[in-house]
C-alpha cells in the first residue's frame, strides 16, 4: 500500500462519486505494481512501444562550449510519440485494461500526453476521449488531427481560461458521467491520490535508467540533475531513483513566462501557495481567497498553476530546488541547444536546458549535470518563430 | 446548543413535510440581486437555504452552476462579501443557511479564521462537494467545536462498506446525490431511487435529502423513495441566468409552484 | 573499389567541373569505407545521434486484422529527426569532416533530409546550405524553420517546377561554384558515382539489423520485404543484406500519385523508361525527346521522375519487383495504420504499408513480411488534413 | 573527310586570328527569330556557331541560358526543330556548326539516330555539358565513324592526370571553362589563366577555346593566355531575353562590337 501523502500534500479531494472508481484504481494498482506478469508487461511495452531505453547522450559540443561541467541528456525526445508522458499512458493503460475498462478519458496541454494516449489506446483497442481547452485547440490544430486520426475524440473546453486546467476539470466533469466504465487517465502526477503516486511509478524508470547508464559510462554518479516542472512528472520520474543519493542536488524548472514578477507566468513553487485543487493538496497560483489565478508560460505543458504533491513536498523539506526560467531565456536555451547539437528540444525541456547551462558554467569539469529532455520541439518551432517574429504560413 | 438543522427536520418530521432546500450562487448576477431573491424564497416558504461561494473551478457543477460561478466571480463576489450578507439575513431571518463551497476557498481562507466567520455570520452548516470523508477531519475539527455540521454527499456510486462509514459520521442531514455526474436539471432520473432510499434508510435515521437534477414539483412528486427532503439548484440559477437582476419575482414564482 | 555501374545503369554524368570532385569523394569513401577507425565512430554515431538500433516491431494488431502472414515493421521512424535519412548524413558528413571540407550543400524534398542534414551538421559545427523547391518550402514552411534554427541556410529554388529535382538541379550548380570547399551530401541513392554506392553503404544498416533481428525473434527469414521507393535509398537500405537470399521477395513501392494511367504520378519504373539525368543512367520520366516530365505525389518524398540506378538494375535482372501505389491507397493506409498499431507513418512509407496490407491477405498466417516504415508521419498530418478536406488553422 | 571545325581553326591559324564562337538557345523566343538571329551572326561574322537545344533541366546552365532554355520549350521546340533549321540553314551557309545540348536528349532519341540525323543536317560536332570523357564512349563510337566531333571541355579544376587523358582524346577544338560555376556573365574571371593556358597548350596542339562568362571586347582582349578562340553565349542570350523578336538587330550589333 502506497502512501496517499508527501508530508502534508497529496489526498484525495474529489467529489463522493467519484471515490471509489479511485479506491477501484489504487486497489487495482496495489494488486498490480508489484505483479511480475505485469511488471514484465510493461517492461515489453516500454522496449516496443515507447522505444525505451532511450539515451544518454553527452552533450560534447555543449559542454565544451560552456566549459565547465559535463553535460548529459536524458533522450525522452526519442521515445515514440516524442516526450516521456508514453511511459505513464503505457503503465495506465495496461492497468486500465487488466481492470476491464473499455474506455480511455484524458486531459491535454499542448497535446503531448494526448497524443501518446490517443496512441496507445489505439493499439489497445480502447475508446478514447480527448478534453483540450478551446485557446490550446486553436494553438495546436495538428496535433488535434493527430488524435483524431489515431481514433481518438477530442473535446473542446471552452470553460474558464480554456486551457490545460479547464481541461483536466472537464475531465473530471465527465468521470463523474461515466465513472462505471470510464478510465481517466491522468498525464502527470497530479490529481488525487493514487495518481500522484502511480505516475511516478510509471515514470521512475527515467531515473532509473540514468543510474544505469551514467554508472557505465562515467563510473561514477551526476552531481545535478535538472527537469522542468509542469504537473511534475517527468522531474519525479528522473529524480525518484536519486532522492536517497543526498549527494546528487536536484533542480525543478518553473515555468517563469514573462517573469516571476509580472502577472504572467506559472512558477508555482516560486510564487504559489499551499491549496487544494484537482483533488491534491499542494502549492497553488490562488489569490487570497483560493481562486486559482489564470496562469501564463509560451510553453503549453508548463501553463499549469498547481505541480504534483510530491514536489511540493521536496521543495517543503529542502531535497530538490525549485527554480524559474522565462520564456525568453527559454526561448535561447531552445537556439542555443538546436545550433550547438543538432538537439531541437520541446520548449518545456529547454527551460531545464537553460538552467543547466548557467548551472554548468559554475561547476568543475569534473562534475556531472544530467538534464532530463523531456520531448522534442517540433511542436515548438511555430510558436518560437511567431515569438522571434518569423511568420510560417503552411498551405 | 442546536444546530437550526437539526430543528427544522425535527419540525418538519412532526408535520410529516419534506424539506425544500434550494440553491443559489452568492453574487449571481450580484449580491444586492441575491440577497433580494434570497428574501422571495424564504418568503415563498423555502426550508433550508444553501448558499454557494463562487470559486474560479468549480469541477462538480455542470454548465448552469457552472456559468453562475463565473458570473458571480465577475460582479466581484468574495468569501467575505458573502459572510456579510448572511449576517444581514440574520438579523431577520431564523431559516436554516448552509454554505456550498470548493475545499480550496476554506482552506486558503484559513480553516480556523473560516469556521469563526460561520459562526459570527450565523452559518448551520457547510457543503464541500470535493471534501470526501477520507479528507474531511482536517477541517471537521474546528467546525465540530464550533457547532458547524459539515453535511456529508453520497453517491450512487457509493458501495456498502464507505456509505456505513460515511452514514456514521453524518450529522445534520445527508446529501444524497440522485445521479452519477455534475449538478444541473435532469429529464430523468435512470438511478433505482427506491432502491438506493432503502440502502441507505436501512443505514441510519438522519435526515436523507436527494439532489441534483431536480427541477420541478412534478418530476419530485413521481420519485420512488420517502426522502426527508429536496435540493433544487440549477432550475433556480437558470432561472437568474436568464432574468438577472429582475429574477426575485421569476424565482418566487417558481418557488411556489415547487410548494403547491 | 566499387563498381561505378549496376549493369548499364548508373555512371557519372557530370560537367567536368565536378568530375575532380567526385573522384575526391570517391577516393575517399574508398579509403574509408573499409577502414576499422571510421566504421567504429559510424557505429557511435549510429547509436549516439541515430539512436540506432531501430526496433523491430511486430505489428500484432495488424497481423490478426488482415488475417494472413506475420507483419514486422522496421522503425526508422524512430530514429532520430524521424527517418531514415539521418543514417546515410551520418555516414556521408563523417566522410566530409574526414575530408576537411568545412561546408555542406543539400537538396531536400519534404524537409526530411535538410533536417537531418541541418542537424548532424550544428553537431559536426559545418557550414549548411539547404536547397528546396519553391513550391516545397510553401508545403513544408516548418520544416524550413526547424532547418534555420538548427543553423542551416535554406535557399528557394524557383527554377524548374520549383520541386525535389529542380533542388537538386540547383544543388549541383551551386556546387560547381564552390566545388574546392564544400561537400555535396546526397540524400538518396540517386547522382552520379559514388554517391549511389556510397548512400547504399550507409544505408544497409537497416537490412543488417532486420536480419539479426528477424532470426533472434523468429528464427527464420521472412518471405518478403517492402519499402517505399522514392530516390530509394529506403528501400536499397532494408534490401541489400537479402539480395543473396533469393527466397526473400523484394518489393518496391512507387508513388502512383493520382493513378498511373494519368499524368499525375511518380511511378518511374512502371512508366519511365532508360534515360541519363542528374548525373546517373537510370528510369525516368521522359517525353520521347527526353524531356523531364512533371511528376505528381502528394508524398514529396516520392515526388521525383527518377529513381537509383540500382533499383533499375534490380528490376530489370527481375530480383526486385516495383509496384504503384496511389495517393488514395497511401492514405487509406496512413490512417489503417494510425488506428490499427497507433503509428503514424511518413506518407511516404504508408505507400509500402497499403501494399503489405494486400500482400498479407494472399500469404500464410506462418510467413513473414516485413515492411521498411521509413519516416514517422507527424509533418504529413497537415496534408492528409487537406486531403480529407479537413481545415487545419495553427494560430 | 575532313571537319568544318578543322578547317576554320586552320583558316584562321594562318591569319594569325581567334575564332569567334557564338551560342544561342534554339528556339529562345522561337524557331524562326533564331534563324534571324543566326543569320545575323554570321552576316557579322562569327566563325564558329553554336547551338543550343533546349532541356527541361539544363544544370549546367546559369540563370540567363536557364531561362532561355525554359523560353524555347514554351515556344514548343523540340530535338527535330533544331534539326530542320540547322538543314536550312545549311543550304546557305557552310560554318561550322555545334550543338550543345545534354546526353539525355541524346540518348533518348536513340544514339545511333541521332547522330545519322547531325550527318543529314551538316552538324560538325557536338558539345555534351554532362558527359565528361569517362562516359564518353558509348556516343563516341557512333559519332567517330560518321565524322561528328564530340568537343571535350576541362576545366579549371582538372587535374593534370585527367588533363593529360582529355586532352589526347579531344578533336575539333577543346572547350576550356573558364572558371568554377556555371554559364553566365562574369564582372572578373579570378582563375589564373595564363597558368592555365599554358599548362593546357604544353600538353597539346589542339585549338584552345575559352568559354563562360565572356560577354564584351574589352574584357576579352584583357585575358591572359594565348587562347585560339572565345566562346560568348550568356552575353548574347541576355540581349534576345530583352528584345524577344526584335533580337536579331540587337545581336547583330552586339557581335559587331566583338569583332571591332
Ligand atoms: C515535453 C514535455 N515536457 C514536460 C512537460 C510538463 O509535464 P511534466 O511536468 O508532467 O513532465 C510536458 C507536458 O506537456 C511536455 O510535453
Ligand atoms: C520518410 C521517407 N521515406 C522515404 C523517402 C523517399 O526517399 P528514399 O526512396 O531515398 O528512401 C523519404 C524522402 O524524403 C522520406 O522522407
Amino acid at each position: 500500500m502506497m502512501n496517499k501523502k508527501f508530508g502534508e500534500f497529496g489526498g484525495q479531494y474529489v467529489p463522493e462519486t467519484l471515490m471509489e472508481a479511485l479506491i477501484e484504481i489504487e486497489n487495482a494498482f496495489n494488486k498490480y505494481i508489484d505483479d511480475p506478469l505485469f511488471k514484465k508487461e510493461l517492461e515489453k511495452l516500454y522496449e516496443n512501444v515507447a522505444n525505451r531505453p532511450s539515451k544518454l547522450y553527452f552533450a560534447s559540443e555543449m559542454t565544451k562550449d560552456l566549459g565547465g561541467a559535463k553535460i548529459y541528456l536524458k533522450r525522452e525526445d526519442l521515445n515514440y510519440t516524442g516526450s516521456h508522458k508514453i511511459n505513464n499512458v503505457l503503465g495506465q493503460m495496461l492497468l486500465a485494461k487488466k481492470m476491464g475498462k473499455k474506455r480511455i478519458i484524458c486531459e491535454t496541454g499542448a497535446g503531448q500526453h494526448g497524443v501518446a494516449t490517443a496512441t496507445v489506446a489505439a493499439l489497445f483497442k480502447m475508446e478514447c476521449q480527448v478534453f483540450m481547452g478551446k485557446e490550446d485547440i486553436q494553438r495546436q490544430a495538428l496535433n488535434v488531427f493527430r488524435m483524431e486520426l489515431l481514433g481518438a475524440k477530442v473535446t473542446s473546453v471552452d470553460s474558464g481560461t480554456g486551457t490545460l486546467k479547464d481541461a483536466v476539470s472537464e475531465a473530471f466533469r465527465q468521470w463523474t458521467r461515466e465513472v462505471d466504465d470510464t478510465y481517466y487517465l491522468m498525464g502527470s502526477i497530479v490529481g488525487p491520490h493514487p495518481y500522484p503516486v502511480m505516475v511516478r511509478e510509471f515514470q521512475k524508470i527515467i531515473g532509473e535508467e540514468v543510474k544505469e547508464q551514467i554508472l557505465l559510462i562515467e563510473g561514477k554518479m551526476p552531481e545535478a540533475i535538472v527537469a522542468c516542472v509542469g504537473g511534475g512528472s517527468n522531474a519525479i520520474g528522473i529524480f525518484h531513483n536519486f532522492i536517497k543519493d543526498v549527494n546528487v542536488k536536484l533542480f525543478g524548472i518553473e515555468a517563469a513566462g514573462s517573469g516571476v514578477d509580472t502577472d504572467f507566468h506559472a512558477a508555482t513553487i516560486s510564487k504559489g501557495s499551499t491549496g487544494i485543487f484537482h483533488g491534491m493538496k499542494s502549492k497553488f497560483l490562488q489569490d487570497k481567497y483560493g481562486k486559482i489565478m489564470p496562469v501564463y508560460s509560451m510553453s503549453a505543458g508548463l501553463d499549469y498553476p498547481g505541480i504534483g504533491p510530491e514536489h511540493a513536498y521536496l521543495s517543503e523539506i529542502g531535497r530538490a530546488q525549485y527554480i524559474p526560467v522565462t520564456d525568453k531565456e527559454a526561448v535561447e536555451a531552445f537556439e542555443y541547444l538546436s545550433q550547438m547539437e543538432g538537439i531541437i528540444p520541446a520548449i518545456e525541456s529547454a527551460h531545464a536546458i537553460y538552467y543547466a547551462m548557467n548551472l554548468a558554467k559554475q561547476m568543475d569539469k569534473d562534475q556531472i549535470i544530467v538534464v532530463n529532455l523531456s520531448g522534442r520541439g517540433d511542436k515548438d518551432v511555430n510558436q518560437v518563430a511567431k515569438y522571434k517574429g518569423v511568420k510560417i504560413n503552411e498551405q | 446548543m442546536s444546530n437550526r438543522i437539526d430543528l427544522k427536520f425535527q419540525e418538519l418530521n412532526k408535520l410529516n413535510e419534506k424539506a425544500l432546500i434550494t440553491f443559489i450562487t452568492a453574487g449571481d448576477p450580484n449580491i444586492k440581486t441575491s440577497y433580494k431573491i434570497i428574501e422571495k424564497m424564504i418568503a415563498e416558504g423555502i426550508d433550508i437555504l444553501e448558499i454557494g461561494i463562487p470559486f474560479s473551478d468549480p469541477l462538480a457543477e455542470g454548465p448552469s452552476i457552472e456559468k453562475a460561478n463565473y458570473r458571480a466571480l465577475n460582479s466581484g463576489t468574495t468569501t467575505d462579501d458573502v459572510f456579510k450578507m448572511v449576517e444581514k439575513l440574520r438579523i431577520i431571518y431564523d431559516i436554516p443557511i448552509l454554505l456550498m463551497l470548493y475545499v480550496n476557498l476554506i482552506y486558503k481562507y484559513g480553516v480556523e479564521k473560516f469556521i469563526r466567520k460561520c459562526v459570527e455570520a450565523g452559518i448551520d452548516g457547510l457543503i464541500i462537494p470535493d471534501l470526501p470523508i477520507e479528507e474531511v477531519e482536517e477541517i471537521k475539527l474546528y467546525a465540530r467545536c464550533n457547532g458547524i455540521y459539515i453535511i456529508n454527499l453520497v453517491a450512487p456510486t457509493t458501495k456498502n462498506d464507505r456509505l456505513i462509514n460515511i452514514v456514521k459520521k453524518s450529522e445534520g442531514f445527508i446529501y444524497c446525490v440522485s445521479s452519477l455526474g455534475v449538478t444541473g436539471e435532469r429529464k430523468n432520473i435512470t438511478t433505482d431511487l427506491a432502491d438506493y432510499f432503502y440502502r441507505l434508510k436501512s443505514l441510519t435515521d438522519i435526515p436523507l435529502a436527494l439532489g441534483f437534477g431536480l427541477s420541478n414539483k412534478k418530476q419530485i412528486n413521481g420519485l420512488k423513495g420517502n426522502w426527508n427532503g429536496y435540493i433544487v439548484g440549477s432550475a433556480i440559477v437558470n432561472i437568474i441566468a436568464q432574468y438577472g437582476i429582475e429574477s426575485p419575482e421569476y424565482v418566487g414564482s417558481f418557488i411556489k409552484s415547487l410548494k403547491d
